[in-house]
């Protein structure tokens, strides 16, 4: 064990330690309640800047291992893949943090809430440092627990069925997931995470084993990260409070499954070997499905927070294309997706929530005129629904300018198209609301309208974080090239981690690392 | 200076952004009356900054460049003048109390405005925004030095304008503004992926590099087409172009029509990947421009209001651009000089058809026949009257094609003819603007200086951008051959209107406005109502069907409780379990007697 | 009795089966004479002389333990079933009863006495003690001459508790000993069984009795 | 031992083994509870007569004692005060 | 076979055995010091438990010559790793139960009851582990039983008597089927020491008959389908401070000693049709144990048809045993997970039930929003039956699925993996209420130390999680047969 | 001896069908007395098994008599167990009998 491998642990706690105290508070406690939760997300964040600091400025390696049964470990290890993934969860768990204070403001069961909303926190950040399958496993399991009391949260009929709809499915998905790692484990005994994978020297040996596996996997972690078949939990646990939405499902939860796949892909098996096995090709015609198909869902569904939903499945199979596309120039599409579909959905959800909770909008039709009542909030929303549309300089254009350049790289031209249609799917269902935002006439007032009295156009709370997750939006795609940005991160991984050559230069032309 | 290049270049588009970006902060201030002081910079650059003049900006987009090429700060020039005196027409146009459009603008629903604080329209302060985004996006993309750069500015510009034309909110303004959002989205797309090909093809994504290293990619150059075609009016993707300038408040129709759609143009000449593989392109280019150019008149002249008219004549003039960049992609000796034409005509055709547009909303300001005074000399500078802009731009166009580089005598004639065509579109929006009988109201000065400047730019350019031919452009054959034309035109204009008092004709509506648009509109319509039910349908199939198997399955799983309920009560029976104990260590016993053997 | 029920047919058939494999299983048992030459060998050091005894309560002295165990847990179990109140006194009927009983009494204790003594060297032994003085105790409590309490007293939990107290002490200072728990030194075996015997015998027929008066239920008098 | 000496004790054993087996069924048919339980008695005194012919008085002595005398007792206790309870409170039961 | 020895002198064995004898003769005494009794009992169980799994865990199994006399002729007690394991496990949950225990029977006028017959339970059940003598083992088994019956049958009320004499009746039809293996086995060999036995006996119709009788006794006291009848009613009725100790140790009581048997005696006649049909059995249980739980409607019955689901794992270990060396250790593994999540349910439930006065589930949600500690406890204890990590009963799938894969025979794993999800689906079925909208209300009062100890349960049940690889090498220290499994 | 192995297989065949019996009255007779009884007859067949099967042809066994002693001791106790519980059953249920089980029919 590394010295500096407690520091992984400790970061893990900063969210766990606080989310278990919380649990115990009583409502009232509000202050304390507050200090627990900013305290958490700040140290943490302050913890990951140090790790990040020591990784790449010290070159220090940290990992921290704990024997869970003869031959298994609990490895958690910091690379720069873990980092990225790490470092997403907790800059927006600390904003949806305060944006979940101040939208959750006088509703009962605050403790509750906020208690495994920092253990969901915890269980994401564990999957982002898990050194091996075994240890990702166990994250992942540990995050569908965490995550279904927020769904229900509401405790109405409807969440109700919501929450046993994505257990229904997280479950599943993490049985078979069980089942796949026993089976590797078994096969290749629990290794860590390799850059270009483990399991080369497996292959003739177990040609009929291996990809079956494969398959396994993508389906377990695929029901997380929402492919197709799979999907149809992350619509209906819509009707969890905007915060959940914003952070679980934009961020922690379809993200683990994502980032679950980058590593098997990456890590476990190898770009060459997942390729060579002809896993790639269907995989991202798998993906390329999800994404018309959650596009198509979403423009003909009227519920705004739904509608964002199935905007989450489309995109997030983006970053599965990426990945599929077995190249690294996709690859940095793929895994700055990551990123910034991410920032830029949970800005989308936090607007949906400031309309909810300020105006009582929860239907596109709803939204028409909203902009001139919340000009701030509608400007968010129109930035997130360019990002997603892809156009620049949004995140999400350097998203896709990477994914069209990668499948160039690779050969498949036609995914191009896809991305095309995708985005023409994205405007026709992002472009009307935003334009009803700005230019409709609302033509019934408000089923409520709070937070007028204040200077600003809702309470604070809700603005603030909503305003700063947007600017990031912005500012990761207009500032792409600077070296604090995912984009830039995202190649360093690429090139260093799973050593394609030259891809730096192949991004930043113009710039010397 | 070449240290102050950078920040300089970076606020050409950088100052409207932040004029925008402040007006939003404050939105119900007076802030923006400050909207014309963000073209500053542009013109300041256009006229100081050395050409050639290029700057880095590595931390943004993937490296950024601005660079300020000839035909680039020519544009720059006249793009910032027709936005700073579109922003300043817009002053009184919208602004002021007398604004005639203002009651229209006053939809405010909810206008909360803080106790003291003076009421303004939130509506125009909206306006505003966009305008300064588009005019940002405009400015920006004439200087882009990269792919990335350009498409970012070029977006910006498009989806921004997509707020001015449905600023008005009328029915007519929203159907333009999403035939407008739709074209426009089809077009980034294209452009999008047509860049993508570029780029990768040629390994780095400054223009310079594309031009140099780019392959000559079909599907790129058809992309590029079809992405750049939306915007600059190519025949049949002109479809938004007829709705959406008549929709649009007068200042922005003058700078959709003037400047932006300059940009498809802009775009081509940087980006159109050379060639064998690519030629037909300028084939491509060449006939659409020629249609175009007839297709602009044809259909114009049978329009009844001023600024379709208008629009009708930019997809004409464009055609003839078109035509011209064709050329110039055809015979690639011709192009460096065909290009520069092309900008010029550019130049020439954004300043006319601004202070063209300018007149149109003068137009309900002022009584009857005084509005030739103001419509007359952009309108013959559009026909081509000699010494005017126009016939610098028609001639400067025509006499490289004369050349004996290649036969384009088919060309000259259709646009020998186009021009004929024009001062007859001309002719009939004098016409129909005459016909328009508002109240007089009082002219604000800001709505007649930016008249002013531009028809005086429109008479300077010339002088200031002389190519060497115009001397020779001035020979009798030459100013007969521009003149023929325009003459002929202007008699069966002329003749037309006349016959059409006499006789008290109204002019038919042959060609709808927004021409092919409206039968597919119709189609559509009928489509939606054929077929429109189907998704509906199929939904709600598809939910009976899930609701069908989810009461299956429920069902199914209430019969399995219900069964297991029932064995379990027999197993928990002391009979039953006895004899379930008995078969069990006979059955244990048999079964190691046969395994065993 | 109507058509027999599938379970009892089915009962019939499988335990008939059982049967039957049971009786061929058992008829190819082979032939030895099992444990009897090392309890032979091993019986000058139990302490004992009689074979049965030795093996009762020396070499297999724990199962002896926990069966005794298992009467004193009877006996809880019996008293946490029935019920609480005090058991009322009855006349006992009829003079040959009581003659009987005042008779009988001694000698089933002094027969059960002598059973245990003599169960050190031939047949007899604690079991068959106790059961002889848990039968003079039956009787005793039929005729009942005065109240039972409701609980037993400490006094009589502790007599039923003599038997596994006496042995647990006799086995933990064999395994203080050295001589292995349930041991005894080879020179006090003799004592240290007997008086073993002694207390179960004791306890035995104490706990017969307790279990006669368990289970008494509600709507259960013995009065009439 | 003579062999027909043999012979009169096995046929003995025989009668044993088949009255113990007969007794046996019919206390277990049930019919009469009472009936059952004084069978009962009887067998455990026929068993511990079986005991002595397997050469084991101990087991003789205890079968007679506990398994026949204590266990029948408590068996006797317990119809009775099934018996008691059937006429007491609840009827129709205990035969 | 690696035995270290036989010890004279002090042995941790017998002390393991004496200590809770000692508390329950106490006890008995002196009814109304049972609780404090008890307590002490419980923490020098521990000790002296712990003590003993350390002697195996660093000197290997003990033997110990009980009075000296060696194999043959007398009974040996046999500490070694899976008895150490099993005694561990009890000795944990006895601690935690009694603990609840304190706060449930509080000074009841008759809670002396229950605390003679938990500790004689405890004691049984000590000695049942450590005997290494197949007679010995039944009167052991016969005092299990007694003492567990009783324990039912404290709650008053028709069903759990009925429960309990079913219980009683078929546990002894078991002890009987047993003791007959027992004969059967000394009158082929002469012999009742399993080591001794081990040795001794060769596969043959007399082997697989006793096999037969013992299993299947062993398995009607185990519940294992389709003899678990008698579980759900009476482990649902009996009172919530002796419902832990019947599912979570009890029912482990009858499958250590199946599994022993099949260790040190029937090696050899482990057949893959035998695990096909005990699997097939255990299969089954897992299935029908878990729908019948999301039939229930009361939460003890509830929690109880999931300990018959559980048991249906715990027939694993006859494939296991064929199909991977040490494989059986997987399920002993899960016996200790379940035995920790079960015991934390039950005591949930039960403070629960005497919270709101009833054990309705569909009316249970305003007493588990009232009661968080109990409901959070419950709710790692559902994960734990689930098998999510942190919880002893993820290791323990992870082991089960692993082994069933590692011995290629996967449909084990299938079984595993599919019975993991039927839990998944009846725990939340339990814990799902807790979140419905509303306000809870505490119910009635609850001595906090119920709580509290329930909650401590399920923390051990998450520190098994951690103990895996300990629990596996301890495993290993058992003394097994010839065939050296 | 054949007829000392003769006796020993007399009595062995009828331990077994005396367990036998004891197991199918246990099943099949309703009223809990009579399955009290059946338990005792089976555990008495088991005894038979174990006394015979070790009494070998020379030497007497000693250990199978003190196994049986104390088998038989746990049989009485089992039984006043079961007895006392059957009692309550009856209080509590009215029948001595296990519910669900309908009388003969």
């Amino acid at each position: 064990m590394e010295p500096g491998g407690f520091l992984l642990v400790i970061i893990l706690m900063t969210s766990l330690v606080p989310g278990l105290v919380i649990f115990f508070l009583r409502e009232q406690q509000f202050a304390l309640r507050t200090f627990f939760n900013l305290g958490g997300a700040g140290l943490k964040l302050a913890l990951i800047i140090s790790l990040l600091v020591g990784v790449y400025r010290d070159g220090k390696t940290y990992s921290f291992t704990l024997n869970l049964l003869p031959g298994i470990d609990l490895v958690l290890a910091a690379d720069a893949l873990s980092l990225l993934f790490a470092t997403l969860s907790a800059v927006l768990w600390l904003v949806t943090t305060i944006y979940a204070i101040g939208y959750l403001e006088h509703s009962p069961k605050r403790s509750r809430f906020f208690g495994f909303f920092s253990l969901c926190v915890s269980a994401t950040v564990g999957i982002a440092f898990s050194g091996n399958l075994v240890t990702m496993l166990i994250f992942y399991e540990i995050l569908t627990l965490a995550t279904w009391p927020l769904v229900v949260h509401r405790g109405t009929p409807d969440s109700f069925r919501a929450g046993r709809i994505y257990l229904a499915y997280t479950l599943i998905g993490g049985a078979v997931l069980l089942a796949a790692v026993v089976w590797l484990t078994v096969l290749a005994g629990s290794q860590d995470f390799t850059a270009g994978g483990y399991l080369r020297d497996l292959y003739p040996e177990h040609e009929w084993a291996l990809p079956l596996l494969f398959v396994m996997f993508v389906v377990g972690f695929g029901v997380k990260a929402a492919l197709l078949p799979l999907h149809s939990w992350l619509p209906r646990a819509m009707v969890a409070p905007a915060p959940v939405s914003a952070l679980l499902h934009a961020v922690a939860v379809v993200k683990a499954g994502a980032f679950g796949i980058v590593r098997v892909m990456n890590d476990v098996y190898g770009i060459q070997l997942a390729a060579d096995m002809g896993m790639t090709l269907p995989l991202m015609g798998l993906a390329i499905l999800t994404v018309l198909y959650g596009s198509v869902r979403a423009l003909f569904t009227q519920d705004l927070k739904r509608r964002l939903a199935f905007s989450t499945v489309s995109q997030v199979s983006y970053i599965i294309i990426g990945v599929a596309l077995a190249g690294p120039v996709g690859a940095v599409g793929g895994l700055v997706h990551l990123v910034h579909q991410g920032v830029m959905k949970i800005t989308l959800f936090f607007c949906a929530g400031n309309f909810a909770e300020t105006l009582g909008i929860h239907r596109i039709e709803e939204m028409r005129g909203v902009g001139r009542r919340m000009p701030w909030t509608m400007a968010a929303f129109t930035l997130g629904g360019l990002g997603m549309i892809g156009a620049p300089p949004m995140a999400g254009f350097i998203t896709k300018w990477y994914l069209g350049m990668g499948a160039l790289e690779v050969g498949q031209g036609w995914v191009i198209g896809v991305l095309l249609v995708s985005s023409l799917l994205n405007a026709a269902y992002f472009l009307p609301p935003i334009l009803a935002g700005w230019f409709g006439r609302p033509q019934h007032h408000w089923s409520q309208d709070r937070f007028r009295d204040g200077l600003l156009e809702t309470h604070w709370m809700l603005l603030l974080p909503t305003l700063a997750v947007a600017a990031m939006a912005l500012g990761m795609g207009l500032l792409a090239s600077l070296s604090i940005s995912p984009l830039y991160w995202v190649t360093f991984i690429v090139e260093f981690e799973y050593g394609y050559e030259h891809i730096w230069r192949a991004v930043f032309e113009e710039v010397d690392p | 200076m070449s240290a102050a290049v950078a920040p300089w270049l970076a606020l050409i588009p950088g100052m409207p952004l932040l004029l925008a970006f402040l007006l939003a902060l404050d939105g119900r201030g007076a802030l923006w009356r400050l909207t014309p002081l963000a073209v500053l910079p542009a013109l300041l650059g256009a006229v100081l900054l050395p050409v050639g003049a290029s700057a880095e900006y590595p931390a943004v987009l993937l490296g950024a460049e601005l660079a300020l090429d000839p035909i680039g700060r020519g544009l720059l020039l006249v793009t910032a003048l027709l936005w700073g005196a579109a922003a300043v027409f817009a002053q009184g146009y919208l602004g002021g109390s007398a604004g005639a459009g203002v009651s229209r603008l006053i939809g405010s629903e909810h206008r909360h405005s803080r106790p003291g604080a003076a009421p303004t329209e939130p509506g125009l302060v909206r306006f505003h925004v966009f305008f300064l985004l588009a005019m940002a996006g405009n400015l920006g993309l004439i200087l882009a030095g990269d792919a990335m750069v350009f498409y970012a500015f070029f977006a910006l510009m498009s989806l921004s304008s997509v707020g001015l034309v449905v600023h008005e909110r009328t029915r007519e303004a929203w159907r333009a503004g999403w035939v407008y959002l739709g074209m426009t989205m089809l077009g980034e797309v294209a452009l999008f992926s047509g860049l993508v090909l570029l780029v990768h093809g040629a390994g780095g994504h400054s223009l310079a590099e594309l031009a140099s290293e780019a392959p000559a990619s079909p599907l790129a150059a058809a992309l590029l087409l079809i992405g750049l075609g939306i915007k600059a009016g190519l025949l049949p993707l002109h479809l938004w172009l007829p709705l959406a300038h008549p929709a649009a408040p007068t200042p922005a129709s003058a700078v959709l029509s003037g400047a932006m759609i300059k940009a498809g143009l802009l775009g081509w000449m940087r980006l159109l990947p050379e060639g064998e593989a690519t030629l037909w392109v300028g084939d491509l280019l060449v006939v659409l421009g020629l249609l175009g150019a007839w297709f602009g008149v044809v259909a114009g002249v049978f329009q009844s209001r001023p600024k379709t008219i208008l629009a009708y004549s930019s997809i004409s003039q464009m055609g003839l651009m078109i035509a011209g960049l064709g050329v110039a992609i055809q015979v690639p000796a011709l192009a460096p000089v065909l290009m520069a034409v092309v900008g010029f005509y550019a130049m020439h055709h954004g300043l006319a058809k601004g202070a063209l547009f300018l007149c149109v909303g003068i137009a309900g300001r002022v009584r009857g026949p005084w509005i030739l005074a103001y419509v007359g000399l952009p309108a013959l500078a559009l026909a081509g009257l000699p010494l005017t802009s126009g016939w610098v731009a028609k001639t400067a166009l025509k006499v490289p094609m004369e050349g004996p580089l290649a036969d384009l005598s088919v060309v000259l004639w259709v646009l020998t003819l186009a021009a004929a065509g024009t001062t007859l579109l001309m002719v009939r929006l004098v016409a129909v603007m005459l016909r328009e009988r508002g109240p007089s109201r009082p002219l604000p000065l800001s709505m007649s200086m930016p008249w002013l400047v531009l028809v005086v730019a429109g008479v300077l350019l010339p002088w200031f951008w002389v190519p060497d031919w115009t001397e020779a452009s001035l020979d009798a054959y030459r100013l007969w051959s521009v003149l023929w034309p325009m003459l002929l035109g202007l008699v069966v204009g002329l003749l037309g209107w006349a016959v059409a008092r006499w006789r008290g004709w109204g002019m038919p509506g042959w060609i709808p406005e927004g021409d092919v648009w409206v039968p597919l509109e119709r189609l559509g319509g009928w489509w939606l109502r054929v077929f429109g039910g189907v998704p509906g349908r199929v939904h709600s199939l598809w939910d009976g069907v899930m609701e069908l198997l989810g009461e299956g399955v429920r069902g199914f799983w209430n019969g399995v409780l219900a069964w297991a309920v029932r064995g379990e009560r027999r197993m928990v029976q002391w009979e039953v379990m006895g004899v379930l104990f008995l078969g069990l260590v006979l059955g244990v016993f048999l079964v190691l007697a046969l395994s065993l053997g | 009795m109507s058509r027999p029920r599938l379970s009892h047919v089915l009962t019939s058939l499988l335990a008939g089966a059982l049967g039957v494999a049971l009786v061929l299983i058992l008829l190819e048992l082979p032939a030895h004479s099992g444990l009897a030459e090392p309890v032979t060998e091993a019986m000058d050091r139990s302490g004992v002389g009689h074979e049965v005894t030795a093996v009762l309560l020396n070499f297999r002295g724990y199962d002896t333990f926990l069966e005794l165990a298992v009467l004193l847990l009877a006996v809880w179990v019996a008293w946490s079933l029935g019920r609480q109140d005090p058991v009322p006194a009855r006349s006992v009927r009829g003079p040959v009863l009581r003659g009987t009983l005042r008779h009988l009494v001694p000698v089933a204790v002094l027969t059960g006495g002598y059973l245990v003594w003599v169960g050190a060297s031939t047949t007899g032994g604690a079991f068959q003690g106790g059961a002889v003085l848990g039968a003079a105790g039956v009787m005793l409590v039929l005729a009942r001459p005065r109240s039972l309490p409701r609980v037993p007293r400490l006094g009589l939990r502790f007599v039923v508790a003599l038997g596994v107290l006496v042995f647990l002490a006799s086995g933990v200072g064999g395994l203080l000993g050295g001589h292995g728990f349930m041991g005894y030194h080879p020179d006090w075996a003799y004592a240290l069984i007997v008086a073993v015997e002694l207390a179960a015998a004791v306890s035995i027929g104490l706990g017969l009795v307790l279990l006669f008066l368990g289970g008494r239920v509600q709507g259960d008098d013995d009065d009439h | 031992m003579s062999p027909w000496q043999a012979g009169l004790l096995l046929a003995f054993d025989l009668t044993l083994v088949l009255t113990l087996l007969g007794v046996a069924w019919q206390l277990l048919r049930g019919v009469n509870l009472f009936r059952s339980v004084v069978l009962f008695i009887a067998f455990g005194l026929l068993l511990s007569l079986a005991w002595v012919r397997l050469q084991a008085p101990d087991v003789a002595l205890a079968e007679a004692a506990i398994g026949a005398g204590v266990t029948g007792a408590l068996l006797l206790v317990a119809l009775g005060r099934l018996r008691r309870m059937a006429s007491g409170r609840h009827g129709g039961e205990g035969s | 076979m690696p035995i270290a020895g036989l010890t004279g002198g002090l042995s941790w064995a017998a002390l393991i055995v004496i200590v809770p004898l000692v508390g329950a003769l106490l006890t008995g005494l002196w009814p109304r010091a049972g609780g404090w009794v008890a307590l002490v009992v419980a923490l020098l169980t521990l000790g002296t438990t712990l003590g003993g799994a350390l002697h195996v865990w660093w000197q290997g199994p003990e033997i110990h010559a009980l009075g000296g006399w060696e194999a043959p002729l007398g009974i040996a007690l046999v500490l070694d790793g899976l008895a150490a394991f099993m005694l561990l496990l009890t000795s944990v949950v006895g601690l935690f139960v009694t603990l609840y225990a304190l706060g449930y029977v509080g000074r009841q006028e008759r809670s002396g009851r229950f605390w003679v017959l938990w500790l004689w339970l405890w004691a049984a059940m000590n000695a049942l582990y450590l005997s290494g003598d197949v007679f010995n083992l039944y009167v052991t088994l016969e005092l299990v039983v007694l003492a567990s019956v009783a324990l039912v049958a404290l709650a008053s009320g028709g069903p759990a008597l009925v429960a309990s004499m079913r219980y009683l009746l078929l546990s002894l039809l078991g002890s009987l089927a047993y003791l007959m293996g027992v004969a059967l086995l000394y009158g082929a060999y002469g012999a009742l020491d399993l080591i001794t036995l081990a040795e001794q006996v060769t596969p043959g119709h007399l082997l697989m008959m006793v096999a037969a009788l013992m299993t299947v006794g062993l398995m009607a006291k185990t519940a294992l389908f389709p003899l678990h009848g008698w579980l759900a009613p009476g482990h649902g009725s009996a009172p919530a401070a002796a419902s832990p100790i019947l599912s979570a140790l009890v029912v482990k009581v009858s499958f250590y000693l199946m599994l022993r048997l099949w260790l040190t005696l029937f090696p050899d006649l482990a057949t893959p049709a035998l695990g096909v049909l005990m699997g097939g059995l255990g299969g089954a249980a897992v299935i029908w144990g878990g729908i019948m739980a999301m039939a229930a409607d009361r939460l003890k019955p509830f929690v109880a048809y999931s300990t018959v689901a559980q048991v249906g794992y715990l027939a694993l270990f006859f494939p296991f045993m064929l199909a991977v060396p040490g494989g059986w250790r997987a399920v002993v593994f899960f016996a200790a997970a379940h035995a920790c999540a079960k015991a934390t349910v039950f005591m949930a439930a039960g403070t629960l039930q005497r919270a709101a006065g009833h054990d309705r589930m569909s009316e249970l949600a305003d007493v588990m929003r009232g009661r968080p500690i109990s409901s959070f406890a419950m709710g790692i204890a559902g994960a734990g039956l689930v098998g999510l990590p942190f919880t002893g009963g993820f290791i323990a799938k992870w082991l089960l699925v692993e082994t069933a894969i590692a011995g290629d025979v996967w449909p084990w794993a299938v079984v595993v993996v599919v019975g993991g999800l039927l839990a998944g689906a009846y725990v939340f079925r339990l814990l799902g209420p807790a979140f419905l909208a509303g306000r809870g209300s505490p119910g009635r009062p609850i001595a906090g130390i119920m709580e509290w100890s329930t909650l401590g349960m399920a923390l051990v049940s998450i520190a098994l999680g951690f103990a895996g690889a300990a629990s596996l090498q301890l495993l290993d220290a058992t003394v097994t047969g010839p065939g050296g499994l | 001896m054949i007829t000392e192995n003769l006796v020993g297989e007399i009595y062995l065949v009828c331990g077994a069908l005396l367990f036998v019996l004891g197991v199918h009255a246990l099943v099949v007779r309703p009223h809990l007395l009579v399955k009290v009884l059946a338990v005792n007859i089976m555990g008495s067949g088991v005894f038979m098994v174990l006394l015979t099967a070790a009494s070998g042809p020379d030497l007497i066994d000693p250990v199978p008599h003190a196994l049986v002693i104390t088998g038989i001791v746990v049989a009485v106790c089992a039984s006043a167990v079961a007895l006392a519980l059957m009692l309550k059953v009856r209080a509590a249920t009215g029948q001595a009998r296990l519910p669900s089980e309908a009388p003969e029919d």
